[in-house]
């Protein structure tokens, strides 16, 4: 039922053209993200894992982090209340992919040169450095800050270089680039689709970097479009509510500016799920969305 | 030295004064081409913006000088399309501030972008759906429209208008001239909303976001609407300085009347929808988002609620009733205070939606941002006023910038050489006051 | 005719309009925006084709396994290996960044000999044969002198062939001095040895326990094998297993336990004791296993009369309530198991401890049990040829340890690392005249740096196998270098807290990059370079064929599957334990006195350092021997780490009473040194504590490392346990000034 | 500027004199023609800098460091092109061969041929990888996957290659000294205008070829309604 919909969305997004893209002929993918953040220990992993896939370079001090490049960027949540009632919970932020309306995220509806873009085959938001021109426009676009901008040129200590991915192309300064699923990994993962003569990416096929990595095993990857991905069962999506989590323990971040963001995140703690979003004193967590 | 290429019939000061003048702005216009070179080649980490303010400095002021040269087009538009003859008399100073304003904001962008070899991607790859591609397209086409009309302007020149062909080529393109100010106007409200549009399009950013009609935020028709309506503001600012500056009447009170008449109407009308607007804005859309308007004016050093005051009151409502109200705008110094309060509030306008978007934290868990320009910003963001002083000094030396300028200072014989003294040494001492 | 101006405005106005019309500006355009694209500073990583090999991470004790994706014999990315019975496919942050340890910067790339003053970085690159032989002779003339006992060797680890290849060099010249670094497995180890009589590490059987009681274990912030305990908080959390933390600041661990109990530092003994009494006292614990296989229960009994609840709760802060509560769960609860060893473990820690938190497995039976705590057996030596030692070395081998353990006052020590400061300053031992460092920074990573240096300072000659210039080996006179782990084979014995026997192998993923060596075959040269009775020893050709000859038949397992695991040891607690009792013995020889002797207090004055300095651990940093690589210092949040300052974690009330405000410098003051600090406002902490992570203030490595915030361990000395000589330090008194 | 008033009353212009016009207005005219041929110098002499000079100077030519017949390899091999350019198990595609692959035919010298000879000495028996100079190379941006085209489209080789596996020796590598590009990105014909669709292998050389192939249109992209970016790069 659920991609049954999104097709027909899609159709009529695309003048009824057929979207199809060769191995992943029919498919339209959704893919999506579920954190549990009651499992989340705030270790930093995906931090690592994500910049070590992504060929993310680094700098001698980084500790200002509004400069600071980091796809993957765990925040840490507080109750607010005094000591000893005080509890924390880390929040993993990638970036949300968000649909918005019919694909035009916060992001991708601003970018002057289209170097950004929403995919209707898979979901994701791409970036592409080549074409960006460096205005930041979808960095002051995007309530999220999962947008970095290379103010530097990438500079990697002498012999560092080696551990570079040919799969991930190196960023030159002056242009934007945040999280895209770890494409290159779908890119792959298609191409043994080819030559193995299947049909379609299978949910073990295309895994990110961080959810790959999680000691954890708090985050899940897969098609929120397919029942039988383990993102769809936990997050369980309501298309007829742009995707909004039907398990009621899950949230989605800042839902309510009618972002439709492809993360979801699970947790047990009121507090948490309400810090996922901005409430009048008097809503309910969870509620005032569309 | 250069005696015969000023316009006949009006004193300039002597050579040296303007050259030692010249060479002043020069030197602010050499730093900032420095830092603009430093962005250049060392990239962008020359200044403090960040990835939380990826829009700063520059952007404020090129959307404050777009505002602020908007007296360009509206005065076009008056003069041209609704026939208030008077303004001719002003019209030709409203031009060459808007060429240097629309010069000064391209160039900022150059700067401001982290890839400029790749500028020319927003024309070749654009994104039909951006607003900054209508800026870019609209911004670039009128300020070919603002070339073509200060061209005329430039060959009205003594020595080029003794060039027939040029003399006719300038006389030709008086006689069309209404049409490119109808395209300007036109091009003028479709690139002031957009970067009106660009704020209010960001329905990620809660603070810039703004309901829409059709396919356009209220901010895309309140930019336009502020900018024809402070953009005079600035014109007469202006002309006001050069008249402090030079010492000499330039412009007829009846013109300066007319003009302050209609801004003042402007504005009026202006911040009566803004004030309608914010409180829609704070009543309705932001709380629909789960924001109580006070998120946005506490809890940080810098963006109270003064801002909001300091924008609607001081910067709109004061000097609209001060500029419709015929017994004040007389009133020299009355008027005075109106104008720069309008060209405050304007820019303080362009200031909160551009860096308070920035500054405000939109997820719960995050903190704001808050944010003081490097040299480097500074330096580029002075190095237009320093391009646009000398500009304004030259073309005021030698182009007739100010119609009336001859009627209103005649020059006769014995009395030349002590009015030229005079105004030399008003001049001198003027000047560093528009820097 | 006349050339003049308007010909070349003409010309220059044809020109442009040739140009125009000309591919040339388009062209330049495109092209200029394309080498904008294609800035040749921006690397382009080669492509090629790509394989995955799987080795064993050396990183930390914990043993993972992993998966290294290679771009035609350059490896590119590091994986957690899935199926791998510790992490099954997870990884940790720092085994993800373990290429820039490979590639980066500080790799020491050639066997190095000293030639400025100590530590002054002044080296001279020698070869591999001269460096052998001048150590060699060094180590020849200890010999010849009758000093064989003076050289001593410091590695991270006593188990596996690299660590016994040491251990069988020293034998051979004729010393008894190998020392282990420090880690709460010395104090778990005694502790096993007085319990069960065994000689082995403590494990924990966590994946079957349903409460988890633990005093201070950082169980996710890096304590054990840390992926495998991520694994485990993860399946708690599935199977609603109940944890709780007892710790006086709220540390990840507390922040994801189900109950956090708030103590006052340094109290955790006494608070298990006290919960002890509860068990006893209202009869809650296993009376079945305590009657059966308990042989000193009376005197643990008499022992804990000072710990009423009342008296209990006096001391560490925790309400009655909570005591009796706690009790309660845990005798309840179906399999609950203690847990011993604060945040990562890095320091032994008081026996009465160890000694306390394994009274409470004992009392409701969960020894050697399903989600309990067990025994695991250090297992058989190498299968070597003994030593035929000559007199010389036999001579040596009759000396007392440098450091004092296994004799006189403590019997039952092994390694007592942290008191050869104290030792090398009185003078009271022999003196150490070479000193080998292998897998081990402990000029950086053991408490009271400055008096361990003081120590180092005096030994002739110290020779450092680092593969980085850390702290120890920029000390040292000779840096012979070892390949990094993806460069080398190395069997890697896992205790790290696992309930099985598990050895990973780690094998090398590509060739070295530099002039380096493995170490065993450094060892093996340097033997055979030697008189006949040591060369005998070393009877390999090379360290691989030593590696295999020692696993024998698990050599296949491990080359084929990686990695070797055996539960088969599993003891039956029916059939008693290895005591003389043959029981399990609460205190053994010790007596009650070990349990109402006083806690470890922290040293200094309260009056002059009215405030407590608590060093704690995450992830995102290293403390031990490994520098963390620039990934994981990039991760580290701004408020522990800002430029260069270290931000220290006290609570409002605390910086209040102190008039600090957030994020303000501070001087921060403990009777054994000061710092620059700057304060982080914390809810999470108690008032009067001031926490300080572990894993900063390097002098050694990289720009991207080194002199950024403070090393913890240069505010804090060692706390010596009197009974068993280990290090129990767990803070230190400190005052904090505005700056 | 002070100067054309002088200009325009120079006496001894000869238009000026025929027409008997005033002077001023003769200089004008006379000079109205030779002028126009300054234009026309111009023009023309830009003309040819940009469409002759400036491809010769723009691009500098490179000679690969051995001959390498395809015609021959071909045929010596049985699976034509993919017995040495192949796709590997996980779909990635091999590329040009490395040296290993190369000694596993020619690990002796085989034949006569100079090229050969050298390519034994200076690589085979030297173990160095032969810096072959790629005329096809894409920049590092682009994710070009050769499974979907040759799997999943069933293309040739030739369509984008040409009939390069037909040559008997390799042509000359130009190397655009700005980008760093082979010539055959942007195409031998400097206006950019290709005959054959392997002449020219630009971005929009792609989106055209994709464009006509309507089976497998991409229209995923939500911005341009045609294929998502990152279809196509990295």
């Amino acid at each position: 039922m659920t991609s049954a919909q999104t097709h027909t969305e899609n159709g009529a997004q695309t003048d009824g053209k057929p979207v199809a893209h060769g191995a992943d002929n029919g498919h339209l993918h959704k893919y999506g993200m579920v954190i549990d953040l009651d499992k989340c220990t705030g270790c930093g992993a995906c931090m690592v894992a994500c910049m070590s896939e992504n060929n993310v370079p680094f700098r001698d001090d980084e500790t200002d982090k509004l400069t600071s490049i980091t796809w993957m960027r765990v925040y840490k949540l507080t109750n607010g209340k005094p000591y000893p009632d005080n509890d924390v919970c880390y929040l993993p932020r990638p970036c949300q992919h968000c649909e918005g309306h019919a694909g035009h995220s916060p992001c991708v509806s601003v970018c002057p040169a289209t170097a950004t873009d929403y995919s209707t085959e898979t979901g994701i938001v791409s970036q592409i450095y080549t074409r960006c021109f460096g205005c930041r426009y979808c960095m002051a676009a995007c309530p999220y800050h999962a947008r970095y901008f290379n103010w530097w040129d990438p500079v990697w200590p002498d012999g560092m270089e080696k551990y570079l991915s040919p799969n991930v192309s190196p960023r030159m300064r002056g242009v934007v680039e945040k999280c895209n699923f770890c494409f290159q990994r779908y890119q792959l993962a298609k191409d043994k689709v080819y030559v193995d003569g299947e049909s379609t990416v299978s949910e073990e096929a295309y895994q990110t970097a961080c959810t790959q990595a999680c000691p954890a095993g708090a985050i899940t990857f897969g098609d929120l479009n397919n029942p039988e991905h383990l993102v769809h069962q936990l997050a369980q999506p309501d298309d007829h509510h742009h995707g909004h989590p039907r398990n009621p323990n899950a949230f989605r971040l800042l839902e309510r500016l009618g972002t439709n963001t492809k993360v979801y995140y699970v947790s047990s703690r009121e507090w948490v799920r309400r810090a996922g979003d901005n409430y009048l004193p008097d809503e309910q967590t969870g509620g005032g969305g569309h | 030295m250069d005696s015969a290429l000023i316009p006949k019939g009006v004193k300039r000061c002597p050579t040296w004064q303007f050259l030692a003048w010249l060479s002043v702005f020069g030197a602010v216009l050499l730093w900032g081409v420095y830092a603009m070179l430093l962005c250049w080649f060392k990239g962008l980490n020359q200044t403090n913006m960040n990835d939380y303010y990826g829009f700063a400095l520059w952007i404020w002021a090129d959307l404050a000088v777009i505002a602020l040269g908007g007296g360009a087009f509206f005065s076009g538009l008056l003069k041209y399309i609704f026939g208030k003859d008077e303004l001719k008399n002003i019209i030709n100073f409203a031009v060459l501030l808007g060429f240097i304003c629309y010069s000064s904001a391209l160039l900022i962008l150059a700067i401001d972008i982290g890839q400029p070899l790749r500028g020319w991607f927003i024309f070749w790859h654009a994104n039909v759906h951006s607003m900054l591609t209508e800026v870019a397209f609209c911004l670039s086409c009128y300020f070919a429209v603002l070339t073509i009309e200060y061209i005329p302007l430039i060959l009205e020149n003594r020595q080029l208008d003794k060039v027939p062909f040029f003399h006719n080529l300038s006389h030709n393109m008086h006689e069309t001239m209404a049409i490119f100010a109808a395209t300007g106007a036109f091009l003028s409200f479709f690139h002031q909303g957009s970067l009106g549009g660009v704020a209010g399009v960001l329905f990620g950013r809660p603070f810039a976001f703004r309901e829409h009609i059709l396919i356009w935020p209220y901010t895309f028709f309140l930019f336009t609407w502020s900018a024809a309506a402070f953009g005079p503001c600035f014109t007469l600012s202006m002309t006001w300085i050069t008249e402090k500056v030079t010492g000499k009447k330039l412009v007829k009170d009846n013109v300066i009347d007319l003009l302050a008449k209609i801004s003042g109407w402007m504005i009026t009308s202006y911040i009566i929808v803004k004030i309608v607007e914010t409180l829609y804005w704070a009543t309705v859309t932001a709380p629909s988002k789960g924001f109580d308007v006070s998120h946005f004016y506490t809890n940080n050093g810098l963006y109270g609620w003064w801002i909001l005051f300091a924008e609607l009151i001081v910067g709109g409502v004061v000097p609209g009733l001060i500029l419709i109200i015929p017994s004040l705008r007389r009133n020299s110094a009355a008027r005075v205070t109106a104008i720069l309060l309008g060209c405050f509030g304007v820019c303080l306008n362009r200031w909160v939606m551009v860096l308070q978007v920035m500054a405000v934290p939109v997820m719960t868990f995050d903190n704001w941002a808050l944010y003081y320009p490097s040299w480097q910003e500074v330096a580029t963001t002075i190095l237009p006023v320093a391009y646009g002083i000398i500009l304004t000094m030259i073309s005021y030396r030698y182009l007739p910038i100010f119609p009336q300028e001859a009627e209103l200072n005649p020059l006769e014989g014995a009395e030349e050489v002590e009015a030229e003294q005079e105004a030399t040494a008003a001049e001198g001492a003027a000047e560093p006051a528009t820097a | 005719m006349k050339i003049d101006r308007r010909c070349f405005l003409s010309f220059a106005i044809g020109g442009a309009a040739g140009t125009a019309l000309s591919p040339l500006p388009w062209k330049l355009t495109d092209d200029s925006s394309i080498w904008s694209q294609m800035w040749p500073w921006t690397p382009v990583p080669p492509d090629g084709e790509s394989t995955y090999d799987h080795s064993t991470c050396t990183l930390c004790p914990g043993g993972c396994g992993i998966t290294v994706r290679s771009i035609d014999g350059r490896a590119i990315k590091i994986e957690g290996r899935d199926g791998h019975p510790v992490n099954q496919g997870g990884i940790c942050p720092l085994g993800l960044a373990g290429l820039q340890l490979l590639y980066g910067p500080t790799r020491v790339k050639a066997p190095l000999k000293r030639v400025g003053e100590r530590g002054a970085g002044k080296w001279q690159r020698i070869s591999w044969e001269s460096a052998v032989a001048e150590i060699a002779e060094t180590l020849a003339g200890l010999r010849s002198s009758g000093q064989a006992h003076t050289v001593a060797a410091i590695s991270s680890r006593n188990r596996g062939t690299v660590a016994a290849l040491m251990e069988r060099f020293l034998t051979a010249l004729g010393s008894p001095n190998f020392l282990r670094m420090p880690t709460m497995e010395d104090a778990q180890e005694l502790g096993l040895y007085i319990n069960q009589g065994i000689l082995g590490s403590v494990g924990y059987d966590f994946e079957n326990s349903d409460f988890v009681l633990s005093f201070g274990a950082g169980l996710i912030d890096g304590w054990g094998a840390p992926v495998r305990m991520f694994l485990a908080k993860s399946a708690w959390q599935d199977a609603g297993a109940k944890v709780v933390q007892i710790e006086s600041r709220f540390s990840n661990t507390a922040a994801k336990a189900d109950q956090w109990v708030n103590i006052r530092p340094g109290s955790e003994a006494d608070l298990a004791l006290g919960i002890a009494h509860v068990l006893v006292a209202e009869e809650l614990y296993d009376t079945s296993f305590v009657g059966r296989h308990t042989a000193d229960f009376d005197a643990f009994q008499a022992a804990l009369a000072d710990y009423t609840p009342d008296a209990v709760a006096t001391t560490t802060g925790v309400s009655v309530e909570t005591i009796a509560a706690l009790a309660k769960a845990f005798a309840e609860a179906a399999s609950p198991v203690a847990v011993y060893g604060r945040g990562k473990g890095q320091v032994p820690g008081s026996l009465k401890e160890v000694l306390a938190v394994t009274a409470l497995n004992a009392l409701v039976g969960n020894i050697n049990q399903p989600g309990g705590m067990w025994a695991i057996p250090e297992g058989e030596g190498m299968p070597w040829p003994d030593i035929e030692t000559d007199a010389v070395a036999a001579e040596g081998l009759q000396k007392p340890r440098i450091d004092g353990a296994g004799t006189g006052k403590f019997p039952n020590s092994r390694y007592l690392l942290n008191r050869l400061p104290a030792v090398l300053a009185e003078g009271s031992g022999y003196g150490l005249k070479a000193l080998f460092i292998e897998d081990a920074n402990p000029l950086y990573s053991l408490p009271d740096t400055v008096a361990m240096q003081a120590a180092f300072a005096q030994i002739p000659t110290i020779v450092s196998f680092a593969s980085h210039m850390d702290e120890t080996a920029a000390f040292a006179d000779y840096i012979l270098p070892n390949h990094v782990y993806l460069e080398r084979y190395e069997d890697v014995v896992v205790t790290a807290g696992l309930n099985t026997r598990t050895i990973g192998l780690a094998q090398p993923i590509m060739a070295p990059l530099y002039n380096t060596q493995h170490v065993g075959d450094t060892l093996i040269q340097l033997a055979q370079a030697m008189d006949e009775p040591v060369a005998a020893a070393f009877p390999w050709e090379d360290y691989q064929t030593c590696l295999e000859e020692s696993l024998g038949d698990n050599w296949d397992t491990l080359e084929e599957e990686g990695v070797w695991t055996d539960e088969s040891f599993a003891a039956d607690p029916e059939a008693g334990f290895e005591t003389t009792s043959g029981d399990f013995e609460f205190v053994g020889d010790l007596g009650a006195d070990v349990l109402t002797a006083a806690t470890a207090a922290a040293e200094g004055d309260a009056t002059a350092y009215p405030l407590l300095l608590v060093p704690y651990d995450i992830m995102r940093l290293v403390s031990s021997r490994v520098g963390a690589p620039p990934f994981m210092i990039k991760t580290v949040p701004d408020t522990i780490l800002k430029g260069q300052d270290i931000l220290v974690e006290i609570n409002p009330q605390t910086a209040q009473a102190a008039g600090l405000a957030d994020g303000k410098g501070a001087s921060l003051e403990t009777p054994r040194g000061r710092a620059r600090v700057k304060v982080h406002l914390s809810e999470g902490i108690q008032p009067g504590v001031i926490a300080m992570a572990r894993g900063l203030g390097h002098t050694a490595f990289d720009k991207y490392l080194a002199d950024k915030g403070v090393n913890v361990n240069s505010l804090m000395g060692a706390v010596i346990d009197p009974v068993s000589g280990y290090d129990a330090v767990w803070g230190i008194r400190a005052k904090l000034m505005r700056a | 500027m002070s100067t054309v008033d002088e200009q325009a009353k120079v006496p001894d212009s000869p238009a000026g004199a025929e027409t008997g016009a005033p002077p001023a207005e003769a200089a004008d005219e006379s000079s109205g023609s030779f002028i126009f041929l300054f234009f026309i110098i111009g023009f023309f002499a830009a003309a040819i800098l940009g469409w002759v000079v400036f491809p010769k100077v723009l691009y500098s030519t490179q000679y690969q460091p051995i001959d390498f017949s395809h015609a021959e390899h071909v045929e010596m091999v049985d699976e034509g092109c993919e017995s040495c350019h192949y796709l590997r198990e996980d779909g990635s595609f091999s590329g040009v061969p490395t040296l290993a692959e190369c000694i596993d035919c020619h690990e002796e010298i085989n034949g006569d041929s100079e090229d050969e000879r050298i390519f034994y000495e200076e690589y085979v028996a030297k173990d160095r990888e032969v810096p072959w100079l790629v005329y096809s190379r894409q920049p590092d941006c682009v994710f070009f996957s050769h499974a979907a085209h040759i799997v999943g489209a069933e293309m040739e080789c030739a369509t984008c290659h040409g009939d390069i596996g037909e040559s008997d020796s390799l042509k000359p590598y130009q190397e655009n000294r700005i980008t760093g590009y082979s010539r055959d990105i942007w195409g031998y014909n400097i206006a950019g205008f290709k005959r054959n669709t392997w002449d020219r292998m630009k971005m929009d050389d792609c989106s055209d070829c994709h464009q006509e192939a309507g089976g497998v249109a991409h229209s995923s992209s939500v911005q341009t309604q045609r294929g998502a970016c990152f279809v196509c790069h990295k």
